[in-house]
């Protein structure tokens, strides 16, 4: 069994309407320190003992289905489980 | 009555709420800017459904942090009506006024269609002007309005008969089909199906008017008549 | 230090063609050194490229425009600004106009879609109008490539995640499957609003010394040259120019909607107008070339959302959710009060000039100076050459074929399954269509219906296209595209005020598909006069082409209607077992 | 500058609608050793120098707005930027 983490965050040029709507809230109630917001997600996969290799079919995923990389990026950790 | 309706950046569900209260209720209402500090003079209160701060980060996440919500609270400590519908009920659960909350609908899209409620409890005053287990026709549209609260807040919901409305067809995987709660204190409800968008015929039914007349009869009771 | 610097010099724009890259010819190059008097400068080529593209100045097909009937007693504002305007009487006027996102779809269908409702409905309420209602008209290959699904799917949400945020409902539209549409999805939304005569605005510039300010979302590199890039054919390049994909962000759209419909009521508005292709640009050379003036910005003043941007990523860009609008001298603070409310930037850029030039500052350099006219006005126009195809007259020469039907039943149960025809509630479920409690008839009849508040009227509206027929034969074809809306809104309860049109075809550089366009204009416009029901606005979107295969000609019809009395809607729904069934017409 | 990293996870006892849908589409396409996903969010909060806390502040961010630890729990990482 593998654990998985995979971050899925959104390319640096692309806008982040949500970080800046959580940024300027933040801001409003007392935050102002906060500088910059961006959201993106956090996946857990948890890989059941396979023959195939586990960093190629992550790879895969994120590709084909986890991140959209259009817009996206995505980076991933593969831990024991 | 006078009642106000909240209105927060996104709602969007607020003219409609106008709307009902004033020409098809016609009783007072008045719009009131999330900035606000107070709700002095006013009998009701009423918040709407929409987008508030785009329902990004969690649906209410935002709307809970404006000033209004401390005037709203104390408000409901009061023992005043307060009324929160879709985006509204979201923003009551972010602000500890009712229990539980509103997870992505089961099959993970937005969802607009007429459904059947049950009226489970007409013993409140959003509600006493249903009969008992009344079937009524009121609009959904929402993203979020799967219901779920921990094993125990459900155990208490039951025994006090906080669940007011259930579905018949549960469309969104709410836990009990729970359409809409009350708090303990019987002041607040919160509902996810839009009582608002069913008050005149000709745009569809007129179901969710009489929870409006429910509202107002009670408040007549208690202040016009003593 | 000036990124500027590191930007090709006006002599290696020429030397090297790189004019070229923007997709000018050689003869528009000129052209603009002509209007300029000298060689553009690196911006100033980038302000040329994208105000001369077919998206922004319909050199290709304005003479096919031209056959539009556009007038009529009860048009108040034809083709010309965001949105054409139509009187329903008692000093009240509703807004119409349809736009593709067609190229940005297929490459992030989920933006590109959502996108596209928020560039349309900016363009109503720019006019001074509230929107109270969405269509669409979609176009898809058939459901059976996992992308096919994909691109479906993403469209949906799109179109529904952004609707439903602003609190507009989308109340009808249409879905074709095809597989002449598989690499090139047609994605055309439509938006509706209402007005009173008194708060109609224009997009212009006048006042010399009137102030210039930028109000909405900050600019980023988002899209740059996406107006260029909507004017060629997708290819597997194109995936190159997609720079940064424009997101929508709905929750800033709603904001900004509501800080517009005040401000308009402002007597210190002098005139609004929406940043959409080319932004910055076009919205600045149209506003001042419309007055006959011309804009001078400090480019330093834009809101800027990245470091660095130069003068010409900033004019070029296609962020979203951005107005540029022109206050009286000194009421600047009026108007900024406006915007703060809904903790919105309003930013003094520039102002209004009496040398009709756009003149852009950055970095305490004159960047570019162009005449605004020539920006706006002066782009070529082309009478392409047109060619019957041979499949024309083949087609024509075919006898009618009758299907042979062998079991009623079981063809019917499959007619009533295939994608086209069968019920669209899994799309309209997801759409808001309640929003605002004005929904008289909901989607799934002929046309909707949304009530005018206040009165006992209501607007009837619907979109149609089969683009199968247009194909087989345009001119008829483009006929029945009006005359199948028409029927819609009759058969609901109201008469046709007007159309807006989405004319969504090929290259146009080739003859046989120019002769498409030319003939379906034909036909619409022959059933428009025969309807009176003239064009008061639309959209062209060419070069909806991959791997060299057009998709069918679909020039989409978006009509509304008027509604006298709403006890005269009547809807598609069978009432009572037991009622008759009449056929009316042959 | 700090840079925060902040994770939200539902907690586990409650159903994760989104994590089982693409659970189920990752088998479709192939990946039938997937045993479970789920799915979070991951917030990137770059925080300007301040006299404050930063532990404090986090914490009180994620436990007023970032989190709603009704159903959600969240733990974070404050790198410096
Ligand atoms: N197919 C069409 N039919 C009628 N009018 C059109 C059509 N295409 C474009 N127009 C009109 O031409 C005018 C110029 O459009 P413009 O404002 O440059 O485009 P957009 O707002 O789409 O960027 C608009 O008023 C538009 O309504």
């Amino acid at each position: 069994m593998k654990k998985v983490k995979v971050y899925v965050t959104l390319k640096e040029s692309i806008l982040d309407p949500q970080g800046s709507a959580v940024k300027g809230s933040l801001e409003k109630i007392g935050y102002g320190e906060v500088a910059d917001v961006r959201i993106g997600k956090f996946l857990e996969v948890t890989i059941a003992d396979t023959d195939r290799d586990i960093d190629t079919i992550v790879k895969e995923m994120c590709e084909k289905m986890l991140a959209n990389t259009v817009i996206e990026n995505y980076r991933y950790e593969i831990e024991e489980a | 009555m006078k009642f106000a309706v909240l209105v927060f950046p996104g709602s969007n569900c607020d003219v409609d709420m106008y709307h009902a209260i004033k020409d098809e209720l016609g009783e007072e209402v008045e719009y009131v800017w999330h900035t606000a500090t107070s709700l002095d003079g006013f009998d009701g209160a009423l918040v709407p459904g929409g987008f508030s701060y785009g329902d990004y980060l969690r649906c209410g996440a935002m709307a809970n942090q404006s000033n209004i919500m401390k005037a709203l609270k104390e408000f409901a400590a009061a023992g005043k009506p307060v009324l929160g519908v879709c985006n509204g009920f979201q923003i009551l659960t972010e602000a500890g006024l009712l229990p539980g909350a509103l997870l992505r609908n089961k099959n993970l899209k937005f969802m607009c269609r007429p459904v059947t409620l049950t009226v489970e409890n007409n013993n409140t005053l959003f509600t006493n002007e249903y009969a008992a287990g009344e079937q009524i026709n009121i609009p959904i549209a929402h993203g979020e309005g799967n219901y779920y609260c921990d094993d125990e807040t459900l155990a208490t919901l039951q025994a006090n008969k906080q669940i007011v409305f259930t579905y018949d067809n549960n469309p969104n995987g709410s836990l009990e089909n729970i359409a809409g709660i009350i708090n303990e204190q019987g002041n607040v409800l919160g509902m996810m199906p839009h009582p608002e968008r069913a008050a005149n015929e000709i745009v569809g039914g007129a179901d969710g008017l009489k929870l409006f007349k429910s509202i107002v009869k009670q408040w007549r009771e208690q202040h016009v008549n003593n | 230090m000036s990124t500027t610097n590191f930007e090709p010099t006006a002599e290696q724009i020429k030397e090297q063609r790189l004019y070229a890259d923007m997709g000018m010819t050689d003869a528009e190059y000129e052209l603009a050194v002509e209007k300029l008097g000298r060689m553009p400068n690196w911006t100033e080529i980038g302000l040329f490229s994208v105000m001369w593209s077919e998206h922004c100045s319909y050199k290709k097909s304005k003479p096919v425009l031209r056959k539009f009937p556009t007038k009529g007693p009860q048009v108040l504002q034809g083709p010309g600004e965001g949105a054409g305007i139509v009187d329903i009487g008692d000093e009240q006027a509703v807004v119409f106009k349809m736009e593709s996102h067609n190229h940005p779809s297929a490459i992030e269908p989920y933006q590109g879609a959502a996108t596209g409702v928020g560039g349309i409905i900016r363009d109503v309420f720019s006019m001074g109008a509230r929107p109270i209602a969405m269509l669409n008209s979609l176009r898809f290959g058939e459901l059976k490539s996992a992308r096919g699904k994909y691109l479906f799917e993403e469209v949906v949400a799109g179109i529904a995640g952004y609707g439903n945020c602003i609190g507009i409902p989308t109340v009808g539209g249409e879905i074709q499957f095809d597989p002449c549409y598989e690499g090139n999805p047609l994605v055309n939304a439509m938006c509706v609003g209402l007005i009173d005569h008194k708060d109609i605005q224009k997009g212009v510039a006048a006042g010399v010394g009137n102030t210039v300010m930028y109000v909405g979302a900050k600019t980023g590199r988002d899209g740059i040259h996406g107006a260029t890039f909507s004017s060629e054919e997708l290819s597997e390049e194109a995936d190159e120019k997609r720079s940064a994909v424009q997101v929508g962000d709905p929750f800033m759209e709603k904001l900004l909607l509501e800080a517009c419909l005040e401000v308009v009521k402002s007597d210190a508005l002098v005139g609004i107008q929406d940043m959409g292709a080319a932004g910055l640009t076009s919205s600045s050379a149209e506003m001042a070339s419309k007055a006959g003036t011309g804009v001078e910005m400090n480019l330093d003043l834009v809101p800027q959302r990245e470091t660095g941007m130069t003068a010409y990523e900033m004019m070029l860009s296609e962020s979203q959710e951005r107005m540029l609008i022109v206050v009286k001298a000194g009421r600047e603070e009026e108007i900024k009060a406006i915007f703060e409310k809904y903790d919105l930037d309003a930013v003094s850029v520039g102002r209004v000039t009496d040398d009709k030039m756009l003149r852009l500052l950055h970095k305490g350099e004159v960047v570019a100076e162009v005449p605004a006219d020539a920006l706006a006005e002066d782009a070529p126009v082309y009478n392409m050459p047109d060619e019957e195809p041979a499949y024309f007259a083949e087609y024509q020469a075919m006898e009618n074929a009758e299907p042979a039907v062998t079991d009623y039943k079981e063809t019917l149960s499959a007619l009533l399954q295939a994608p086209t025809v069968a019920s669209k509630e899994w799309v309209y479920d997801q759409y808001d269509y309640q929003v605002r409690t004005s929904t008289v008839v909901a989607p799934g009849s002929d046309a909707a219906v949304v009530r005018v508040r206040g009165t006992n009227k209501g607007l009837a509206m619907t979109t149609d296209c089969n683009s199968r027929y247009i194909y087989l034969d345009p001119t008829t074809g483009g006929k029945i595209a009006v005359a199948e809306a028409a029927r819609n809104i009759v058969a609901t309860g109201g008469k046709p005020l007007a159309i807006t049109d989405c004319l969504n075809f090929g290259n146009p550089e080739k003859p046989e598909i120019f002769w498409q366009i030319q003939k379906s204009a034909d036909g619409i416009s022959e059933a428009c006069l025969a309807l009176d029901a003239p064009v008061i606005g639309g959209n062209v979107s060419m070069y909806n082409e991959r791997s060299g295969e057009a998709v069918y000609p679909t020039p989409t019809i978006g009509m509304v209607g008027l509604v006298e009395d709403l006890a005269h809607v009547t809807t598609q729904d069978a009432k009572n077992a037991g009622d008759i069934v009449y056929v009316i017409g042959e």
